[in-house]
């Protein structure tokens, strides 16, 4: 029974593979059987990459819209409860992410380049700079613990109802709100932990694959021309401080003047 | 078949009396709608019967014994232009034509009697001004416009007529509203179509349409006691509202005489116009709501009033031509525990009128 | 009927082939690690019919129920289980992923003439979650079953309801992901992997349709997600996002969970198109009227399909003039399914039609689907959806797209492929049979359901005022029909495996690549990747290599 | 800086470190900008000036340090098919939200 492939009048052209030989010398280790060249098994991961990150900013999408209708809703809630966060931590986590992106950056470089100990040395710094962010978050975080303004743990409205007694909000000399307003208080601070919560989570998943990248870039992984891993990775870690570019500006700078 | 089983002529005289296509046309919208919906029919109906001529004629006339050898066609832009003007045309009227009729159904006229249904997990009540409360039934006169202004305690419910062809969903949070105006007396379903949890399907009720003196009578049979606007003035007076909104000129809230229906500036700036969504939220939310001139000191009586109680007090400010029975019920019910505050109400009561 | 295109080789000599891709490599773990896009497609076609006999045992109960006015047969709240389960079964574990993770992982590598998809190990990564979603499903069904409809309403989902939610919500969060993946994959695999000279035009339809459904797939799900994340914090955090006695508004879930819900209905409905694109090429012999016109429709409701979500809202105090925005582009978006069916109609016009069972599912498709569709418009008019709406008018509706539309494509798709497949012919006569007994069950069923939306029953009933019944009746008899109508093709297919005559490789002398190599197909698809030298649908130059062929053979 | 690239990576294109360095910097600038200008009380403009700056910062990160810029038309087209959607889920969800208050319901 003759399997008849269709063999056009005369087939092969250029890099055309002989059938049924799998192991032909100049495929390189790396290359997946069902790629006909290197450079397509590279774009399909990076196109792969890209699209992925599209449902991250569908996710994330969903979130901002919830910001957005929220804060036309309760402007002046919104705008006393971010006062209750700090613009130095802020900006200082903007200025660690955007740090981590650029060693991130010079990581990608540096394996295109097959500098293995530049490598090595972009994606240490890329894991402290975000161990760095996660650490100011969590200074943020135990801060809202103390005064308690976590939503749903028996939130308190007390800085907002009688802001004198909360520095804070007496640096900006916040009028007091009525009870229904700093009510919606809340409301902010749940969409802060969630959207922040959410970063950080991805920050975590990124710093643990930035870790087993270290271990394999000691191997010399990344550096032999197989650059397509530390690039993607690359992107999504771009990807997350764009996250934080916006979530920076949304949620700590609402009218921060007097 | 000379002898059907019982069960089976049982079942065939029960379909062959109550046959029914659609609902009875017991509403003034309902006519223009199944007007829009037999359109719609035979426009499906019209392009179905085309696809399926199309379909069998093919089938028959270029079966494989019939016409062996086919005939390759790349394809026509002109037909392809065809059918997508064609149903374009058609979806565009049908598009029109419903939201002319959607534009109806939820824009109430100004001279609508309003009546104000509160959903609850599994019962609906409704409210009537002159007091009279139903539980899962609605009585309307005919020939009178009627607008319904639904909120739920708990979770999202939907009013629903099928034979007046009128819905809404009543949501917790926000006044939602339809109207419509019975022309036809009788007795119809009133369904719960959102489902709302283990009761959905108890959550039924009718509505009762009557002639119009038929509906005065039920009226004056059912009066259970004060009116809604009365029963508004007591929650007025027992809330302290008074204590801000008074007629003395040095008031620290605005006077609420004829409030209703005007148009207002608030401390933002912004100019609205006090409907009864404003006045729900003013109760609940009123820092966002103050009028400007006026500090932002009225305190939120969320969960310290029912909707019930929220839906008296709108009525009551609605009615409210005058500051004469807020000015009366200033100085008899400061101080007065509620016993005596009632007694002197009954004294004033013949003088004041507060209209149902 | 009796003309057949038909040609299998001859019965006596004819064997399935020694080495194709079920035999490469046999043993559990060859199927469980497997990346061959083929046996992924194989477990998929395994699962997801098991979670379609389990939603439709869920159907019969609901049917069975109504056949009363009272709610006899079970208590209400069982009634608002089953029914919430048949919605979550029946949608994210049969319809999302039926076509596209069985026919489309199977045949799209083939049809582009590549080796496998893209990411083969993300596709089985597809598969686990998959599996992931079905056990947590049936773990939720064990441990007393979810009652808040498959639509989560907050706040009813989030506060007034104490059964297993949040084990559900990720169960759909899961199977979310596993759609996902699987539209990635098949985006990444068009636009990288077809052979040389495989065009966009020269792709079958087939290809454009799940290619449109892909784009759906990765942009709309994500919303879902984070749409039951917040109902999932709201329920243990019990913050005040959907929550209105805290500020939230319910109406904001209903916007983020109907704007992945509504391209989720042209997810399921577009690789059906797909599948009948084939179906009615191969069975009149024609290239598809109006190639273009037909792919750039697939592309359009895709894109269309985004910007129409609040019709499932309108009577739900959205302001009337996004009512107005809304209802006009679900006009536009209907156009396209118009578009479809006209040319599909016109394929057949000078055609050599034959009758074969995936030929009558598709005429089945193409009455059901348009009857489907144009009731759309009767809900896409504001005007009549305010009666309309929640009634038993949207329960016909969608069963007449989903199941009337892409049920029968799914199995015109399972009938057309199933040589291809397995190398083993179904029964033709038992499955024409079957595919008349459904078409008459199904319109048995759910015809009688307009009648009954327009008489106004709510939809998720357990009881009805009794002049209902009379219809309910009818409706249950005809599902007792379409209940044995697919029964059938699970016993005939699995039948055939060992009994069905030996296909070859091309029993329809269809066009498609796939039709070009051996059934089973190998494991790597074709002993040389393919060049694609002819338009799709080219039934000129496949007599020519038939012609050739006979030659090379004397 | 090997030059023997071997052929697979000829077309791929290496951002050299300058444009990265000159991306950083600028990206501090605007993040100094942007918590400078929040101070200043500019009324409505306020946030439309934050999300104007945090705009143009995102669009350097995906232009350059993602590549964007060097990278083949079919990326550029994912990338604002994606961006598409996304303001089409918040206009669409505004248009509600913002017309509410136009009729009487």
């Amino acid at each position: 029974m003759s399997d008849s492939p269709i063999a056009g009048p005369a087939h092969g052209h250029g890099a055309l593979a002989e059938a049924g030989d799998p192991h032909h010398g100049e495929h390189p280790s790396y290359q997946r059987h069902h790629f006909e060249t290197v450079d397509q098994q590279a774009d399909a991961t990076n196109f792969a990459m890209w699209l992925f990150l599209l449902t991250e900013v569908m996710f994330f999408g969903g979130l901002f819209t919830a910001y957005l209708i929220y804060r036309n809703w309760y402007y002046p809630a919104f705008v006393a409860a971010s006062h209750q966060l700090d613009v130095r931590w802020g900006s200082l986590n903007t200025l660690v992410l955007i740090l981590s992106s650029f060693t991130m950056a010079m990581g990608v470089w540096c394996s295109e380049t097959r500098r293995r100990n530049g490598l090595m040395l972009c994606l240490t710094l890329t894991f402290i700079l975000g161990m760095a962010f996660l650490g100011i978050k969590t200074i943020e975080y135990h801060e809202k613990w103390e005064k308690h303004h976590i939503p749903g743990l028996h939130y308190s409205l007390q800085s907002f109802l009688d802001p004198a007694s909360d520095e804070a909000a007496a640096k900006y000399g916040d009028s007091p709100l009525p009870l229904d307003m700093a009510r919606h208080t809340e409301l902010y601070f749940f969409l802060y932990f969630a959207m922040t919560g959410m970063h950080a989570l991805h920050m975590i998943i990124g710093i643990a694959i930035l870790g087993f990248m270290i271990v394999r870039a000691r191997a010399g992984a990344y550096t032999n021309g197989h650059v397509t891993f530390v690039e993607n990775f690359g992107l999504y870690w771009h990807f997350v401080d764009i996250v934080w570019i916006y979530l920076f500006a949304l949620l700590y700078l609402i009218s921060r003047h007097q | 078949m000379n002898q059907i089983s019982p069960v089976l002529w049982q079942f065939l005289v029960k379909w062959m009396t109550n046959f029914a296509l659609f609902p009875p046309e017991a509403s003034k919208i309902a006519p223009q709608m199944d007007a829009l919906f037999f359109f719609m029919v035979l426009v499906s109906l019209i392009g179905l019967t085309i696809v399926l001529l199309l379909v069998v004629a093919f089938s028959i006339l270029y079966s494989k014994e019939r016409h062996p050898q086919a005939v390759q066609i790349e394809g026509s832009t002109l037909l392809e232009a065809t059918w997508t003007i064609i149903p374009l045309g058609l979806f565009l009227i049908m598009f029109v034509w419903g939201a002319l009729i959607y534009f109806r159904v939820y824009t109430p006229p100004a001279n609508a009697m309003n009546i104000y249904v509160v959903g609850k997990q599994w019962m609906w009540k409704a409210e009537h001004p002159g007091g009279q409360h139903e539980i899962n039934s609605l009585h309307v006169p005919t020939g009178q416009p009627v607008q319904l202004t639904l909120i739920s305690q708990d979770v999202f419910h939907s009013f629903s007529i099928p034979a007046f062809r009128v819905k809404r969903e009543a949501i917790p949070g926000r006044y939602t509203t339809v109207w419509f105006e019975a022309t036809m007396p009788g007795t119809y379903h009133l369904f719960c179509t959102q489902y709302c949890g283990t009761n959905h399907s108890q959550m039924i009720g009718d509505v009762v349409v009557l002639s119009p003196d038929d509906f005065k009578k039920w009226l004056a049979g059912s009066t259970s006691g004060d009116s809604l606007a009365q029963n508004g003035e007591r929650l007025f007076a027992s809330l302290s509202c008074n204590a801000c909104h008074n007629i003395r000129p040095d008031a620290r809230g605005p006077s609420l005489a004829n409030v209703y229906g005007a148009k207002l500036t608030l401390s933002t700036g912004q100019a609205i116009t006090a409907d009864d969504a404003y006045l729900r939220e003013s109760i609940l939310n009123p820092s966002q709501h103050i009028t400007q001139g006026y500090a932002p000191i009225m305190p939120t009586y969320q969960g310290q009033v029912s909707e019930e109680g929220v839906i008296a007090l709108v009525e009551y400010i609605k009615n409210l031509n005058s500051d004469y029975r807020i000015q009366q019920t200033t100085n008899t019910t400061d101080l007065l525990p509620e016993s005596e505050g009632s007694a002197a109400r009954q004294q004033l009561k013949p003088q004041g009128k507060v209209n149902p | 009927m009796s003309a057949t295109i038909v040609s299998l080789p001859d019965q006596s000599t004819a064997r399935i082939p020694k080495t194709n891709f079920l035999t490469k490599e046999n043993g559990l773990l060859s199927w469980l690690l497997t990346g061959d896009h083929k046996r992924i497609a194989i477990l998929y076609l395994i699962s997801i019919t098991f979670f379609f006999f389990v939603g439709g045992a869920l159907a019969g109960l609901i049917r069975l129920e109504l056949l009363t006015p009272q709610s006899d047969l079970m208590a209400t709240d069982t009634y608002n289980k089953v029914f919430t389960m048949h919605g979550v079964v029946m949608i994210f574990l049969f319809l999302v992923p039926s076509v596209p993770a069985t026919l489309g992982n199977f045949f799209i590598p083939m049809m582009i003439g590549a080796k496998d998809l893209a990411l083969p190990k993300i596709n089985l990564l597809s598969w686990y979650l998959y599996v992931a979603g079905g056990i947590l499903v049936i773990y939720t069904m064990a441990a007393g079953g979810v009652d808040t409809g498959w639509t989560f309403t907050t706040p009813l989902s989030t506060h007034y309801i104490n059964t297993n939610v949040m084990s559900t919500g990720m169960a759909v969060f899961i199977a979310g992901f596993s759609s996902i993946f699987t539209g990635l994959n098949f985006i990444v695999t068009l636009h990288k992997m077809r052979c040389p000279g495989m065009t966009w035009f020269r792709l079958p339809l087939f290809c454009w349709a799940h290619y449109a459904a892909s784009i759906l797939m990765v942009l709309g799900t994500p919303v879902l997600a984070i749409a039951i994340v917040l109902v999932a914090l709201e329920r243990t955090v019990g913050i005040g996002v959907f929550d209105p006695t805290k500020g939230g508004d319910p109406i904001l879930f209903q916007h983020l969970f109907w704007f992945y819900s509504h391209p989720a209905v042209y997810i399921m409905i577009l690789p059906g198109m797909g599948v009948i694109s084939e179906t009615i090429s191969t069975f009149s012999r024609k290239r598809v009227f109006g190639y273009t016109a037909v792919a750039f429709s697939s592309v359009a409701i895709a894109v269309f399909g985004f910007f129409v979500w609040a019709h499932h809202m309108f009577i739900m105090g959205i302001s009337n003039y996004a009512v107005l925005v809304f209802s006009l582009l679900t006009m536009l978006v209907a156009v396209p399914s118009a578009i479809k069916i006209f040319n599909w109609t016109f394929t057949l016009y000078k055609g050599s039609i034959t009758f074969e069972t995936p030929m009558l599912y598709s005429f089945g498709f193409m009455g059901l689907f348009t009857i489907g569709g144009l009731t759309g418009v009767f809900l896409g008019a504001s005007g009549t959806d305010i009666h309309l709406t929640e009634t038993y008018f949207i329960v016909a509706h969608f069963h007449f797209v989903m199941v009337g539309g892409m049920l029968m494509a799914f199995l015109a798709g399972i009938h057309f492929w199933w040589p291809k497949m397995t190398g083993r012919m179904y029964p033709e006569k038992i499955s024409q049979m079957a595919a008349v007994v459904t078409f008459i069950g199904f319109n048995f069923t759910f015809f009688p359901q307009f009648i009954l939306g327009m008489l106004g029953m709510p939809r998720r009933y357990a009881a009805y005022p009794p002049e209902f019944q009379v219809l309910n009746v009818f409706s249950t008899a005809g599902a007792t029909i379409l209940g044995v109508g697919y029964l059938l093709p699970v016993l005939y297919l699995t039948w055939s495996l060992k009994y069905g005559e030996i296909a070859g490789n091309n029993p329809w002398q269809a066009t498609g690549l796939e039709w070009q190599t051996q059934s089973p197909p190998l494991t790597e698809n074709f002993t040389r990747i393919p060049i694609m030298d002819h338009e799709a649908y080219d039934y000129e130059w496949l007599e020519a290599q038939q012609a050739k062929e006979v030659a090379s053979v004397r | 800086m090997s030059e023997q690239t071997n052929h697979t990576e000829h077309e791929h294109h290496v951002t050299s470190p300058t444009v990265y360095i000159v991306i950083l910097f600028s990206l501090l600038v605007g993040t100094a900008l942007t918590v400078w200008a929040s101070f200043i009380d500019l009324g409505p403009w306020n946030p439309v000036i934050a999300l104007a700056i945090a705009t143009s910062k995102a669009m350097l990160v995906v232009l350059f340090f993602m590549g964007v810029k060097y990278s083949t038309k079919l990326t550029k087209l994912t990338v604002i098919a994606g961006i598409f959607i996304f303001l089409g889920l918040i206009s669409m969800t505004l248009s509600d939200y913002m017309s509410r208050a136009w009729g009487r319901w």
